[in-house]
């Protein structure tokens, strides 16, 4: 299956044409476009697990394929700008080229595997549309957009992550539009590809600054030459690190560029499990993963990724916890989770950020889709207020999301628990770890598990608040729906244990954990460094080994469980810890007593968030008590720190402002000479028709103008009175004599 | 006594020359404007004579010659034309005739 | 041979002046005992036209035999017999011969008496040609009010006509004031050099000293005044809209591209030959007159409704870039300038002719408004029309362009930069109003009350204006060689 | 590939005009539909033979036709194309004949006149991609300004006589001034060498002394900045497309406008790298200034078509740029956004006309969810709206990020400035294509509308197949300009393939003439010789 691995992309852009071109004429069949859709993600799958095992059944270090399709762009020569790496010039070249690693490979599994059930439960969910129209349209660009994310994940260089990077964000563009008949909808998916864009632009440049320092865009070229070239805190390094976290930022929705997420709500709901929850958003986290050598020889960087992240995830946290609509609660959920995958990333334990990645992509689809289900039942009603006690229609729905919420809660033994706990770890005790960002990480823990208990119970326990009408046809919606919530569901538990924490690899788990573990596996990609492998040269030696056996993991989870385990391979948790040298075993255990102090907190905090939201929602009775108790900072979060309004205020309505002075200066200064003569512009108007209606003339307008005026004056000389043209012969012939004394 | 020198005649000339473009400027009856038309040709004829005598050479008065005879046809077809234009607008004042203008 | 006044061959260096004179008699004689009135123009203009082709024949043929035998000069020194005087003949014949195509049933409409229209057409030809030949001050004061006295009475021709009457007159004052200005400023030339020979006052000015005298400064800044006023140069050139609006529109054609080119043929040659030593004085005079000349020209021009006016101005304009191959002084400048007057005649001529096609009620009109909507009566004189305007305000493939191409290039050889750019900015003002007439013509509602009045003579001299003027940058290379081989050697 | 060929491709058009001109009555107007489209697209089909047997890897002219013309001044008919002229061409014989094919319904009166004009235009644009004589060149060059005047005065907008004596005037006033460049340069080759000569070759071997080249320079720049438009000499523009009928703004746009760079890249690069080099940083200034402005002016347009035309302003900036970071890779980003932006620009004039012919406004506001009522249009427009702002995989990115390489490699201050009009770009583009596309569906009148037809779909699908294709295989363009714009920028800064495996071509050499062994271009100057290899910066702009 590896050498097909370049197929993948390629898959789903058979949906794209065959919907795209077809659909609406001839097919005009829910159920041809929605299984050629889905099976389509399902070819895509397998063709990415066929190769996922046989790359795993490869040794370690030779987890990398790649192919180059087709020299995309090559060009003339360009001077590099840095010549630390020994290159002064070279082609910009660009080869049309996929890689299959292990990092990769994850991820296709994810979008393919968990695109694969959107697909199929979108069957389901968007079958009021009819198929000429709305239905086709929405699998084309479902499809389109899994092969643009597919792109992005299997590119071979910054370049190819590029098209893949602003053709994601095309189709989301496109679906968030969707429903285009609601402005708002128009609006959020404008907003959404213009602050993507803002992100773009510091993306472009860190990909120039990068090219112009190692010649080259491929990521193992670049890599090799920043390994071998570059010490830690190059400014240039920072420089390109800095713009790439900027481009990250308007991808993965971090501060200060998230705004555009909560609204990107107005797409269909597998919409939002897909693009905004599973897959797109993620692409920042991947980007920074991708570039982990890059960033991680730069500090500054490093510390702005971990703050972005932590306060990110703290912000979205707490205006999660006060809104009412149930897909904003998630959107929010989302923005805050992607703040610990930065957070992650940023104190240095890259393949602990994909292992939350992973884990989220679970459990939040899971929850979108959930919640999908009940606005379907609902009508898309989305006001929490105006639902409750509906595990009693919903028995499938609510048992999903239940357990959906337990895995994002961090209750212990769910998928959630595990990635979370490993950032918390990290984020104290990781590289660039320090104690405030455990701190803030653990509060933020706990203000998940109490907006997510919060909602859990306003949907689905207490009184129902929905009205006669809507409650008489609530009902349990089709498997093909609910199918995937399971599915989900199941791996929201399990999906936890292929990286099972060090403090906890005890008995069966040890033995598990010997097996599979996703950051030994993801360890060619993000382990590659100093920091990682200081501690562990024995790991490394290890890796050295051949390989004893490889196991391909129980089916039961999917993709996920599916991870290659070595014998004889020590814990390799690649931030184990900040010093060097010393006994090795010490270490360990010094790190087994804290790690379990701080896994205690976390949990205890976790559970403390889940029983105050039981407090304050579960008695039966909606409140608005937070609000009065709070009231600003409950005001504050309500209106989300105000944040959309300052970038209208500071940003975009300055920009149309500029835009309209612009086009104002253009028509009266520009366009009309400075216009020093009104006399000119009267007479212009006044003389002349085509001139109408231009009340301001410009400069261009302004010369014509004084041509137009000085005509009239030059006409005024002719008198008709042949004595005054003979009196301007004698002047002139005056003129003429002392110009030549004179001069 | 001081003899007559050519600067006198160029002096005398000038004069004449003034005169005659001070008249065309100024005096509106056409009939007068052509007669200081005759003026500043006479000029010129005082020059071209006046040097020939003064430096020995015919070419100046038979210059003067032309000069004549041309300023004669001119005033014949200057009369002509004022009187067409007598017919036409009856009057024969430089000032009232603008119909041409701008 | 010494002692005689003149060779009998001398005559035969005049064939072409003689041919028109004897013409001129015959116009004179026949029109004296012809029956006047009811339509007769034609049969003047027909055997007018035969004596302007046959005056034609023995310019090009007779004029350049003599050359080829040796002969420089006829008359004691008179006239010159060069390649650059039968060039302006020729053209002066060319306009002539196109005028009377124009003049044909124009006579006839407007009524007029034919035989002396015609006559005074060629004795102003046989002025203009003893203009573009002079030697000596005296010829070329001779020929220049040979030309000057008939062309006064052309303009004010149409004795029932106020406005030609008007024009006539004022013409003739500005004129023959001008001409006074000229006479004195000869007069005071001979004072200082003691010749009228335009050679001998070279050579006299190269005597050191000499330059500096100022009754010669004042002499030759009065004889630039006075060229500046016949080539209708700011601020000398207020007589020419006037004229050339209030003339009949066929000899308004003829003056404005055929007393110009007379006026800068003599020009050159006086400037050239006899002030050749003191170039550098009169080239930074003209210099001024010709960014003045060109910038009033086309500036006055933007807003007359009157066609006849805006081609007044533009011909005004136009005398203004010919200039810039004067100033520039050289060689290449005079090839610049003469080839200018080339394509100027004929686009120039073709321009004017068109008027001549547009009557409201029997009357001749001359307003920007009588052109509306031509294209809807006819896409030829539309078409025609566009390529005129086109050629003057020089935008390629028409002939202007080359024209345009000379006489920027001479500034810019001769170091006048900024001459040229003034030249180009200008051009580009100029097309401002040539615009507005191609707008009318293209996009305005037809004005039924205007008639176009065409007669074949008419047709034919606006074909072949047009054709020269849009294929004459393509078969350029024939006309090109003729100029450069007729420059004045500098 | 022949001469002959190349001529006819060149003079067919023309030829059209004269037999539709001759043949066909006024009244005859289907007739002379079919005959014009006919002619036009046969002069496509004919421009694609152009590409057998054209050799891509030299940079010396082919398919030259050289003939005496004017021998007094130097003027020669010399014609022929290299890899740049023929992308151009291709381009051109393809929107001229988009353009005809979408005037079918558009123009409904006075068709024989307007198929005239439109084809007279055509040899015109044509005629200056291969002519290598300058007189020639600026013969083609103000030809084509005589029938777009007409195409907009007669069959423009409201305010159309405006729009078309701006146009006129504006280009006009601009390409006098080229003239007396041209001529100062004519006269200096002629002290210099004795003769008089036209040839655009000619002069490509030329050293020619600072100052005389900064004044030529300031002459050519002038035309060919009022051409593009740069800013501030862009304000004929948007009157001029928001007035001109859909096909003018399409040929306007698709080609008119490439002149200026076409220009700047052909005669004012190789004929003065010195002064190019001096004049760099002024023109990269204006290019940030036009791209953020344009993009700024284009956000708050409430015309449509104003809207694609402030985006022009924009585009155009992002070629200067290119053009004037002087390397290779902005040149060659420079020249592939030449027919990247006459193909999706294009496009997006096409369907604010198509919008146009339908409801006869182009204010935004009155439109609403024609996404619902046309899904066909809202396809094709998306796909040139996205090539426009440049997304990757078509080919507006393709320029727009060869462009910023190329300025990032000259200076990246420049880069981090224009890179914001790409996000302006996304803005305003989305911002039209929401307004008009999304929302309800507000009246009967956009209800009723109908999709498009066969016609109009096949006006489209060609631009949308070539962005695509564009995008996604750039190199195919990429190598044709290659040799060219090496050459160029050997010329400019010479030294600067030292050192790599690439050896620039020579300039195109005359054609007949003899080029002697050591022909070797001089070096311009002393210190431009000495050029650092590793770092083209901007050179300190002396005297």
């Amino acid at each position: 299956m590896l050498e097909y691995f370049w197929l993948i992309p390629l898959v789903p852009l058979v949906g794209v044409v065959v919907n795209g071109l077809f659909a609406s004429r001839y097919i005009r069949s829910q159920l041809f476009t929605g299984v050629l859709a889905s099976g389509c993600m399902l070819v895509a799958f397998a063709i990415g697990l066929g190769s996922f095992v046989q790359l795993a059944g490869m040794p370690a270090a030779d987890r990398h394929v790649e192919i180059e399709l087709y020299d995309w762009i090559s060009t003339s020569l360009v001077h590099m700008h840095d010549n630390a790496t020994g290159v002064s010039a070279a082609p910009f070249n660009v080869p049309f080229g996929l890689q299959f690693d292990p990092l990769s490979a994850l991820m296709v599994l994810v979008v393919t595997g968990v695109g694969f059930l959107i697909h199929v439960y979108a069957i389901g969910y968007m079958k009021h549309d009819p198929p000429d129209k709305g239905f086709y349209r929405f699998f084309t660009y479902m499809n389109l957009f899994a092969s643009f994310m597919l792109i992005l994940v299997l590119g071979n260089s910054f370049a190819m992550m590029f098209i893949g990077w602003e053709g994601v964000g095309l189709c989301s563009f496109l679906l968030i539009g969707y429903y285009y008949q609601k402005k708002s909808a128009g609006d959020a998916a404008k907003k959404a590809f213009v602050a993507n864009r803002v992100g773009d632009a510091g993306f472009l440049i860190g990909m120039f600054t990068i090219f112009f320092t190692f010649g080259t865009l491929d990521y193992d070229q670049v890599f090799a030459a920043a390994a071998a070239n570059y010490q830690v805190g190059a400014g240039v390094i920072t420089f390109a690190t800095m713009m790439l976290l900027i481009g990250a930022t308007g991808k993965s929705a971090q501060i200060p560029l998230y705004v555009w997420l909560p609204d990107a709500m107005e797409g269909p709901t597998p919409v939002s499990a897909l693009i905004h929850a599973a897959t797109m958003v993620t692409a920042g986290v991947y980007m920074v993963v991708r570039s982990n050598v890059l960033f991680s020889l730069s500090p500054a960087t490093m510390t702005a990724v971990a703050v972005i992240g932590a306060l990110t995830a703290l912000m979205a946290a707490s205006i999660a916890m006060v809104q009412n609509d149930i897909k904003r609660v998630l959107a929010y959920s989302t923005v805050s989770q992607l703040g610990y995958m930065f957070l992650a990333c940023g104190v240095g334990a890259y393949a602990v950020g994909v292992f939350h990645l992973m884990t989220h992509a679970f459990f939040k689809a899971l929850l979108f889709m959930a919640a999908g289900s009940v606005m379907h039942a609902l009508h898309g009603e989305l006001d929490m207020w105006k639902m409750g006690n509906l595990r009693k229609y919903m028995p499938i729905t609510h048992k999903t999301f239940l357990v959906g919420t337990l895995a994002i809660a961090g209750v212990p033994g769910l998928a959630g628990f595990f990635s979370k706990d490993e950032i918390l770890w990290n984020a104290w005790a990781g590289p660039n770890g320090a104690p405030w960002l455990w701190a803030v990480g653990t509060l933020v823990a706990g203000m998940t598990a109490f907006y997510m208990t919060r909602m859990l119970i306003m949907v689905f326990y207490g009184d129902s608040r929905m009205d006669e009408h809507t409650e008489s046809h609530v009902h349990e919606n089709p498997h093909v729906m609910t199918a995937p919530l399971v599915v989900l569901a199941i791996l929201s538990i399990v999906g936890g244990y292929v990286g099972i924490p060090a403090n906890l690899q005890i008995g069966p788990l040890a033995a598990l954990h010997e097996r599979v573990d996703i950051v030994r596996w993801l360890e060619p990609v993000t382990g590659g460094h100093s920091e990682a492998t200081e501690d562990h040269g024995e790991a490394d030696a290890h890796a050295m080994l051949p390989q004893s056996d490889t196991l391909v993991g129980p089916a039961v989870g999917g993709e996920a469980a599916q991870v290659v385990a070595r014998a004889g391979d020590e814990p390799a948790i690649v931030l184990a810890a900040q010093e060097t040298g010393g006994a090795e075993q010490e270490h360990a255990e010094d790190h087994t007593a804290l790690e379990w102090t701080l896994m205690l907190i976390s949990t205890t905090v976790a559970l403390a968030g889940i029983g105050l939201a039981y407090q304050i929602y579960g008695r039966g009775k909606p409140v608005d008590e937070p609000a009065k108790r709070f009231g600003g900072l409950y005001s504050a979060m309500w209106n989300k720190y105000w944040v959309d309004e300052l970038y209208n205020a500071v940003f975009v309505n300055r920009a149309k402002d500029l835009g309209r002075a612009l086009w104002v200066f253009d028509d009266a200064v520009l366009d009309g000479t400075v216009n020093g003569v009104a006399e000119a512009t009267k007479q212009s108007a006044n003389a002349s028709n085509e001139f109408d209606g231009r009340v301001i003339d410009g400069t261009v307008n302004g010369v014509a103008n004084s041509v137009w005026s000085s005509s009239w004056v030059f006409r005024a000389l002719q008198t008709g009175m042949v004595q005054n043209y003979a009196l301007v012969i004698a002047i002139g012939a005056f003129v003429l004599v002392s110009a030549y004394l004179f001069l | 006594m001081a003899t007559l020198g050519l600067n006198h005649y160029l002096l005398l000339s000038a004069l004449l020359f003034g005169i005659g473009v001070a008249g065309v400027l100024m005096r509106r009856n056409v009939i007068m404007v052509l007669m200081c038309l005759e003026l500043i040709f006479n000029a010129a004829n005082i020059n071209l004579v006046a040097v020939s005598r003064f430096r020995p050479d015919m070419t100046g008065q038979v210059f003067t010659i032309f000069t004549i005879a041309v300023a004669a046809a001119e005033v014949a077809i200057g009369l002509g034309l004022v009187i067409a234009m007598f017919r036409n607008s009856q009057t024969v004042n430089v000032d009232e005739i603008h119909l041409l203008k701008g | 041979m010494e002692n005689m006044p003149f060779a009998l061959s001398d005559l035969a260096s005049l064939n072409g002046e003689i041919t028109l004179a004897i013409g001129a008699c015959v116009v004179l004689v026949w029109g004296a005992f012809a029956p006047s009135g009811n339509r007769t123009g034609s049969r003047f203009a027909g055997v007018t036209l035969l004596f302007v082709l046959a005056a034609m024949a023995g310019v090009m043929f007779g004029v350049p035999a003599q050359i080829a035998a040796g002969v420089t000069s006829a008359f004691s020194g008179q006239l010159a017999v060069d390649g650059y005087g039968s060039f302006f003949s020729a053209l002066f014949l060319v306009a002539a011969a196109l005028a009377i195509g124009a003049s044909f049933r124009f006579l006839d409409d407007e009524d007029a008496h034919a035989p002396e229209y015609y006559f005074f057409m060629l004795t102003s030809l046989i002025g203009m040609m003893i203009m573009a030949r002079a030697a000596d001050l005296i010829s070329l004061f001779i020929g220049l009010e040979l030309q000057a006295l008939s062309v006064y009475v052309l303009v004010g021709y149409l004795k029932k006509d106020r406005r030609s009457t008007e024009a006539g007159l004022k013409y003739f004052i500005l004129g023959g004031l001008s001409s006074g200005i000229f006479i004195y400023a000869l007069s005071l030339v001979y004072a200082v050099t003691g010749t009228t020979n335009l050679e001998a006052i070279a050579t006299s000015l190269a005597v050191p000293g000499t330059t500096e005298n100022p009754i010669l400064i004042l002499g030759l800044i009065l004889l630039v005044v006075s060229l500046a006023f016949k080539v209708a140069a700011v601020p000398f050139h207020m007589w020419a809209p006037d004229a050339y609006s209030g003339a009949p529109t066929p000899i308004s054609l003829f003056i404005s591209v055929a007393s110009k080119a007379a006026a800068f043929a003599m020009m050159i040659r006086l400037l050239f030959v006899a002030f050749g030593p003191m170039a550098a004085s009169w080239t930074a005079l003209l210099a001024v007159v010709s960014v003045a000349t060109m910038t009033f020209g086309n500036i006055a021009a933007v807003t007359q409704d009157n066609v006849k006016r805006m081609f007044a101005y533009s011909s005004v304009a136009h005398a203004g870039y010919a200039l810039m191959g004067v100033v520039a002084g050289t060689e290449y400048g005079i090839t610049a300038a003469m080839f200018y007057l080339f394509a100027y005649t004929f686009m120039n001529i073709g321009a004017w002719g068109m008027i001549v096609l547009f009557r409201r009620e029997g009357m001749p009109c001359d307003r920007v408004n009588d052109f509306a909507g031509l294209i809807h009566r006819s896409g030829w004189a539309a078409t025609g029309m566009v390529i005129f305007l086109l050629s003057l305000g020089g935008i390629p493939p028409t002939i202007g362009f080359l024209g345009k191409w000379y006489v920027f290039g001479a500034a810019i050889e001769a170091g006048y930069g900024w001459l040229a750019v003034v030249g180009a900015i200008n051009a580009a003002i100029s097309i401002f109003y040539y615009l507005r007439l191609v707008k009318v013509m293209f996009i305005a509602e037809v004005d039924e009350d205007v008639t176009l009045v065409t007669s074949m003579p008419l047709n034919v001299t606006l074909a072949l204006s047009a054709a020269v003027t849009l294929l004459g940058v393509i078969l350029a290379t024939p006309f090109l060689e003729w100029v450069q081989s007729a420059a004045l050697p500098f | 590939m022949s001469p002959t060929l190349l001529t006819l491709v060149v003079f067919l058009p023309a030829l059209g005009a004269l037999a539709i001109a001759l043949l066909f009555g006024k009244e005859r107007e289907n007739e002379i539909r079919w005959a014009a489209n006919i002619i036009l697209f046969a002069d496509f089909i004919l421009s694609l033979f152009l590409l057998r047997g054209f050799d891509f890897d030299t940079t010396e002219l082919q398919g030259v036709t050289r003939m005496e013309w004017i021998p007094t001044i130097g003027v020669e008919y010399f014609t022929g194309i290299d890899g740049m002229s023929l992308a151009l061409i291709l381009l051109t014989t393809m929107l001229g004949t988009i353009a005809c094919l979408s005037s079918w319904t558009y123009i409904g009166t006075r068709i024989k006149e307007y198929y005239v004009y439109l084809m007279i235009l055509q040899t015109g644009m044509l005629g200056v991609f291969i002519a290598f004589d300058f007189f020639l060149f600026y013969m083609f060059w103000e030809i084509m300004l005589v029938p777009m005047y007409f195409l907009i005065a007669i069959w423009g907008g409201k305010n159309r006589m405006y729009a078309a004596i701006k146009l006129f005037l504006y280009t006009l006033a601009g390409s006098v001034l080229m003239l007396v460049g041209i001529l100062a340069l004519y006269f200096y080759n002629h002290s210099v060498t004795g003769e008089w000569t036209t040839n655009i070759l000619a002069y490509y071997q030329l050293s020619i002394p600072s100052d005389l080249q900064w004044w030529a320079f300031l002459g050519f720049f002038l035309a060919f900045a009022i051409k593009v438009p740069m800013w501030p000499f862009h304000t004929w523009l948007p009157d001029a497309h928001v007035q001109a009928p859909t096909a003018g703004s399409v040929i306007l746009a698709g080609v008119l406008l490439k002149m200026g760079t076409y220009g700047f890249v052909r005669l004012s690069l190789p004929i003065l790298p010195e002064a190019s080099i001096q004049f760099a940083p002024m023109i990269a200034i204006l290019s940030i200034i036009a791209i953020l402005y344009g993009g700024l002016v284009a956000l708050m347009q409430k015309d449509w078509k104003s809207l694609v035309a402030y985006s022009s302003v924009s585009h155009m900036g992002f070629i200067t740029l290119g053009i004037f970071a002087l390397n290779p890779i902005g040149l060659q980003g420079a020249v592939i956004q030449m027919l990247n932006h006459g193909v999706s620009t294009s496009g997006l004039f096409l369907v604010v006309g198509l919008m146009y012919e339908r409801m006869h406004t182009r204010e935004i506001a009155a439109f609403s969810g024609l996404g619902k009522v046309m899904p066909v249009f809202a396809t094709l427009f998306a796909i040139m709206a996205l090539s426009s702002m440049g997304l990757p995989g078509l080919n507006g990115f393709i320029g727009e990020f060869l462009i910023l390489i190329g300025s990032f490699e000259w200076n990246p201050v420049y880069t981090y400035w224009a890179v914001w009009g790409i996000v302006l770009g996304a803005a305003y583009l989305l911002w039209l294509f929401q307004r008009v596309m999304f929302g309800e569906v507000k009246d009967d009148k956009i209800a009723a509308l109908n999709d498009l037809n066969l016609r109009e779909i096949a006006t489209l699908v060609p631009l949308a197949v070539l962005a695509v294709w564009m995008g996604l295989a750039p190199n195919a363009v990429l190598k044709t300009i290659e040799p060219p714009v090496n050459a160029i920028i050997e010329r400019v800064h010479p030294g600067y393939f030292d050192g790599s495996d690439i050896t620039p071509p020579p300039l195109p050499s005359i054609p007949g003439a003899q080029m002697a062994a050591d022909t070797e271009l001089e070096p311009v100057d002393e210190p431009l010789a000495a050029l650092p290899q590793s770092l083209p910066q901007v050179l300190p702009i002396e005297g």
